[in-house]
């Protein structure tokens, strides 16, 4: 098989650009998506089942559905909604961070609930409020806890926003289809997309689990 | 001062607490003991309101604490607890463990909290403990914390549920002479637990529980030593 | 003339009559070559040279944007975009959501084949594979042939992906356009495809530029295509991308 | 906004068979990924550090690329290559198989390792050779465990398998944009396919939940 | 009989076996005694290979386990080991969980088995559980099936590592008493305890361990009542 290193060469200043913004993508949507996440996660805790109704079918539709859909669906659909017209860039962010925050709210209340309830029984036992014992007691060793599956949640969001892609984001995967578009090879394109993505992928995961171990040592 | 009236709890259809009539006066110890799943860590639990009564009630002080109206949190400041699983906060230092409550709740002067703190280290002997986090310490030293800790919100009353039954048994001494001293300076005391050197040391009256009733009652002594019921001698038979 | 469309900036530059030039946010689906086509980035193609003739001559500035096929529609219809250039076919259905400039293009489908295919004509395509770029006239024509949603069609997001389908053996053919065909014939000789016409079988279609409904834009754009036929920059452009004559005449007899 | 039912009527036999579809690929995917997933995870555990390498990349790679990239890369180059022409069926299947099977090499050894030590030591107390152990003892256990987590996949799988839309196999998502490429609209098509995606996965969910609970009272 | 000499083992830098040298007559009880982390578990492991020794000799019935020749699950059969967690194979029934062994390992018929796995559990006291799944027993009659367990493949050694240290105080008195039954008729066993009582009722010899070195042993009444050692006297005063 000849492989064309050249067209790669060509191309180089593109895949650049589209690295670039696949990690700014990343990056806004994980940071949207874990505040919504929180909140989401929140609501669906409630104790009255009715109000957290709501919560619990955002989780379902956001995870039942595939991502594709969400994300024609908000470019095509929602997006122009509101602004009347497309933008690549908006409705992916979008679509990302609702798709993330559904998985990151499953992440935190996993994360309250693998608290062992001992220890809130022993903060109220010491008279704090439900609100106090939360605050002072569960969350912190909650949120130490959710590091791990939330850099893992990063590490799949990097992924996804390939779909990106389909409505024509100039993101990395958008550059590879470009590219084999241009040249009606399958092989140059997505072999260099691929390794891109993975490096990101396995920087971050490998990032992650030095944080983790001094995370654990401390 | 503890009042326990026709106290019941049920759990599903598990009923677990039959009806439960208990007075501990001031100063008093009160050990309960009785076989695994006679009910005697819910009872203590509903002392302190970790458990919804299912019906009666319980006077803490004179206070009805399944009257709606109660604050339930300032009672339970009146009341201390320890786990056997001791339950310190992992994320905080030993010193912090002890000052969260204080601070947070009654809203003490953090330099104060603190002073109180290492008072209450030096009684219970971990005076150099301070500042370490309570993954490093012993399971005896973890529970003597504990007990440290409770104590920090100056408790009228302490309950204990087994605080001796995780730990080693060269870690066992250390924890019940810091109760024994807790016992002579005249704290109020309910203690689940299997010691029976420690009930008949210091104990005023053994409650022995069993199928969530309290069979019989009485001196450590006497109890010991006399079981007037069949399921009270076969239990004590079993484990003196 | 001025357009009440959103999404129009002014650019504050001044021309020498004294008027504001207006700069019109044109989008464009720039995977259409050689109409419209991303070269390394930047959105080029014949219409691309065309819409910028046809504006120069109007008066405005264009700001060309590359949104995708699908949302080419979405844009107009909301008028967050001025028009639309994407070698886009004048048909009843879209008049009725849309409103067109005068023809600017004329086209017709034609099938691309393996050198050596038995397929000669449109007929020869039914009981074999034929790949299309979905929501696209060539799509339109080939179920015609083959029966809507045939088992037989393979609808893909582009004609890229489409040809490269073929050109891997999932399919016996594709339908486009003649002017994605004939340059892909012509830039990749050594894939030994060819173009198969077939006037009978795939009708005369025209290209118009895209407009909001009712947009007051249409005339500026009419006249001056129009000036563009006449002052002989059409023919200079058609030339320059297709290398053959443009018939100016059967465009402006369908004014 | 006007929601033309009509249209979804118009297509509901397509969204049939693309359905069924989406179900064949994704039945077929998992049953073949599981089969090489386990044989994966036992790849990526043997004790030589060398043999295991490869192992290790393949979950590397499949787990740190999208699986957009998968697909275009299976399609266009990979089954080319062997079956002299694209197939669109058989590299869905293909890609769906290989993707899959790197997660579940992981479930598999994380389903493994979750059984307690002293399971194994008891067993070789008991004179059991290591195979011994692992076939009367941690295996069966391990099984048991990580029927949630494939069954999890399977959902997974499920959505996935909506990017063999991209290479034109026939499946749900095909026939979602088919509709929306021939009027044009976005509501209709993507919410239709949304609902019939949530429908699945919800039903494989609650199926799954019921299993488990079956197991657990076993 | 088993011979222990100069026994040594090191996790990484910790040197938890300093050297160890023991011998266990046939028919002997030896109880091993001391803090926790002082390495008596390790000892116990390392007697059937649980963990692999650093350094040294361990002979059984007269063959070296160290030597790479041995075949470790033959030897394995003849010594039976109880953990302090039981370790019952969950997806079995009681039965099942003794016959697994014989059938697999010693290929002995099914019926066989069954036949000798139902009499041990009648000398367990627990012949009616033959076809419950081990998660509805209680700790006590899950420690007892645990020794009928290793029974079922006629060890000639039997080592025990805190057998009732995770049970209930009432569920001791059960486990104990199939021990004593055991050491009477006469099998030869190395017990890991911190049950005095039963130290002094069947134990042969008792070794005191500390820091991964036996500094002391003698018969229990003797080290019980005068221990020589600093340390065994400090150890002594805290668990007594
Ligand atoms: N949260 C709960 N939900 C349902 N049942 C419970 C709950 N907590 C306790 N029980 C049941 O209540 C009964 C008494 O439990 P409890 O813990 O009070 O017993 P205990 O005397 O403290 O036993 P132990 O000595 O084992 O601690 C048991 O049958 C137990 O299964
Ligand atoms: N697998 C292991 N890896 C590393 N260190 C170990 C391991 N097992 C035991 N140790 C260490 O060896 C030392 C002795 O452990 P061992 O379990 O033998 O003590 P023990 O006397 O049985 O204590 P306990 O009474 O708590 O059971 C401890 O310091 C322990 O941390
Ligand atoms: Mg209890
Ligand atoms: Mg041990």
């Amino acid at each position: 098989m000849d492989f064309r290193w050249d067209l790669i060469a060509e191309y180089a200043p593109f895949f650049l650009k589209g690295t670039l913004l696949t990690i700014g993508l990343s990056i806004v949507s994980i940071l949207i998506g874990t505040v919504l996440g929180l909140l989401i996660g929140l609501g669906k805790m409630m104790k009255r089942k009715l109000l957290a109704l709501p919560f619990k079918w955002y989780i379902n539709f956001f995870r039942g559905t595939p991502l594709m859909v969400q994300i024609l669906l908000v470019h095509f659909g929602l997006v122009p909604l509101f602004l009347g017209t497309t933008n690549a860039i908006v409705a992916a962010i979008l679509a990302l961070s609702l798709n993330s925050a559904a998985y990151i709210a499953e992440i935190f209340r996993a994360g309250i609930q693998s608290i062992d309830k001992g220890q809130v029984e022993a903060a109220r036992s010491l008279g704090m409020t439900h609100v106090q014992a939360m605050r002072y007691v569960i969350l912190p060793q909650a949120f130490k806890r959710m590091i791990p599956p939330l850099g893992n949640e990063f590490v799949v969001l990097i992924k996804d926003s390939s779909l990106a892609a389909l409505i024509a984001a100039p993101e990395l995967m958008y550059w590879g289809r470009a590219m084999q578009g241009q040249y009606m090879r399958a092989w140059e394109p997505y072999l260099t997309s691929a390794a891109i993505y993975l490096v990101l992928t396995l920087s971050l995961s490998f990032l992650l689990s030095r944080l983790e171990r001094r995370l654990a040592t401390e | 001062m503890i009042e326990v009236k026709q106290l019941k709890k049920i759990f599903g259809t598990n009923e677990v607490l039959k009806e439960i009539n208990v007075t501990v006066k001031p100063q008093e110890v009160v050990v309960v003991i009785g076989p695994s799943g006679s009910g005697k860590s819910t009872f203590l639990r509903c002392i302190n309101m970790l458990e919804t009564i299912t019906a009666g009630h319980v006077l803490i002080e004179g206070i009805d604490i399944t009257d709606k109206k109660t604050d339930i949190n300032k009672v339970r400041t009146e009341v201390g607890m320890v786990f056997q699983q001791f339950n310190l906060f992992p994320h905080k230092t030993v010193i912090e463990n002890i000052m969260l409550a204080p601070v947070k709740v009654r809203k003490v002067p953090a330099e104060k909290a603190r002073a109180k703190g290492l008072e209450l280290l030096r009684k219970v002997g971990l005076e150099s403990k301070a500042e370490v986090y309570p993954d490093s310490l012993s399971g005896g030293q973890k529970q003597r914390v504990a007990i440290a800790r409770a104590l920090a919100m100056e408790p009228k009353i302490m309950l204990f549920d087994e605080p001796t039954s995780a730990l080693d048994p060269e870690m066992v001494g250390e924890v019940l002479e810091v109760m024994k001293q807790l016992a002579k300076e005249g704290m109020t005391m309910v203690v689940v637990t299997h010691e029976m050197g420690f009930a008949r040391e210091v104990g005023d009256r053994v409650l022995f529980m069993d199928g969530g009733i309290i069979v019989e009652e009485g001196e450590p002594k006497e109890l010991f030593e006399n079981p007037k019921e069949e399921r009270t001698k076969s239990f004590l038979s079993k484990v003196l | 003339g001025t357009s009440e469309t959103g999404g129009t900036s002014k650019t504050g530059k001044t021309n020498e009559g004294g008027g504001e030039k207006k700069t019109l946010r044109v989008v464009t689906d720039a995977a259409y070559a050689p109409f419209e086509y991303q070269d390394k980035g930047e959105v080029v193609g014949f219409d691309i040279d065309f819409v910028k003739a046809v504006a120069k001559e109007a008066g405005y500035d264009v700001k060309i944007e590359h949104v995708g096929w699908d949302p080419i529609f979405v844009e107009i219809k909301g008028k967050t975009a001025d028009f639309a250039v994407s070698a886009i076919t004048i048909n009843k259905e879209r008049k009725q959501t849309y409103d067109f400039t005068v023809p600017y293009f004329l086209s017709k489908n034609e099938i691309l084949v393996p050198k050596g295919s038995s397929i000669k004509s449109a007929q020869d395509l039914k009981g074999k594979v034929v790949a299309v770029q979905n929501g696209t006239t060539g799509q339109e024509v080939t179920e015609k042939i083959l029966g809507k949603n045939s088992k037989d069609l393979k609808k893909f997001e582009n004609n890229n992906l489409a040809i490269l389908e073929m050109k891997n053996g999932g399919a016996d053919a594709v339908v486009a356009d003649n002017g994605v065909v004939d340059t892909y014939v012509k830039n990749n000789p050594k894939d030994n495809f060819v173009v198969i016409e077939d006037d009978g079988a795939f009708e005369k279609e025209f290209y118009g530029l895209l407009l909001p409904k009712g947009s007051e834009l249409k005339a500026d754009l009419d006249k001056a295509i129009n000036k563009v036929f006449e002052n002989g920059t059409y023919a200079e452009i058609y030339k320059k991308w297709f290398n053959k004559e443009a018939d100016i005449q059967i465009l402006k007899d369908q004014q």
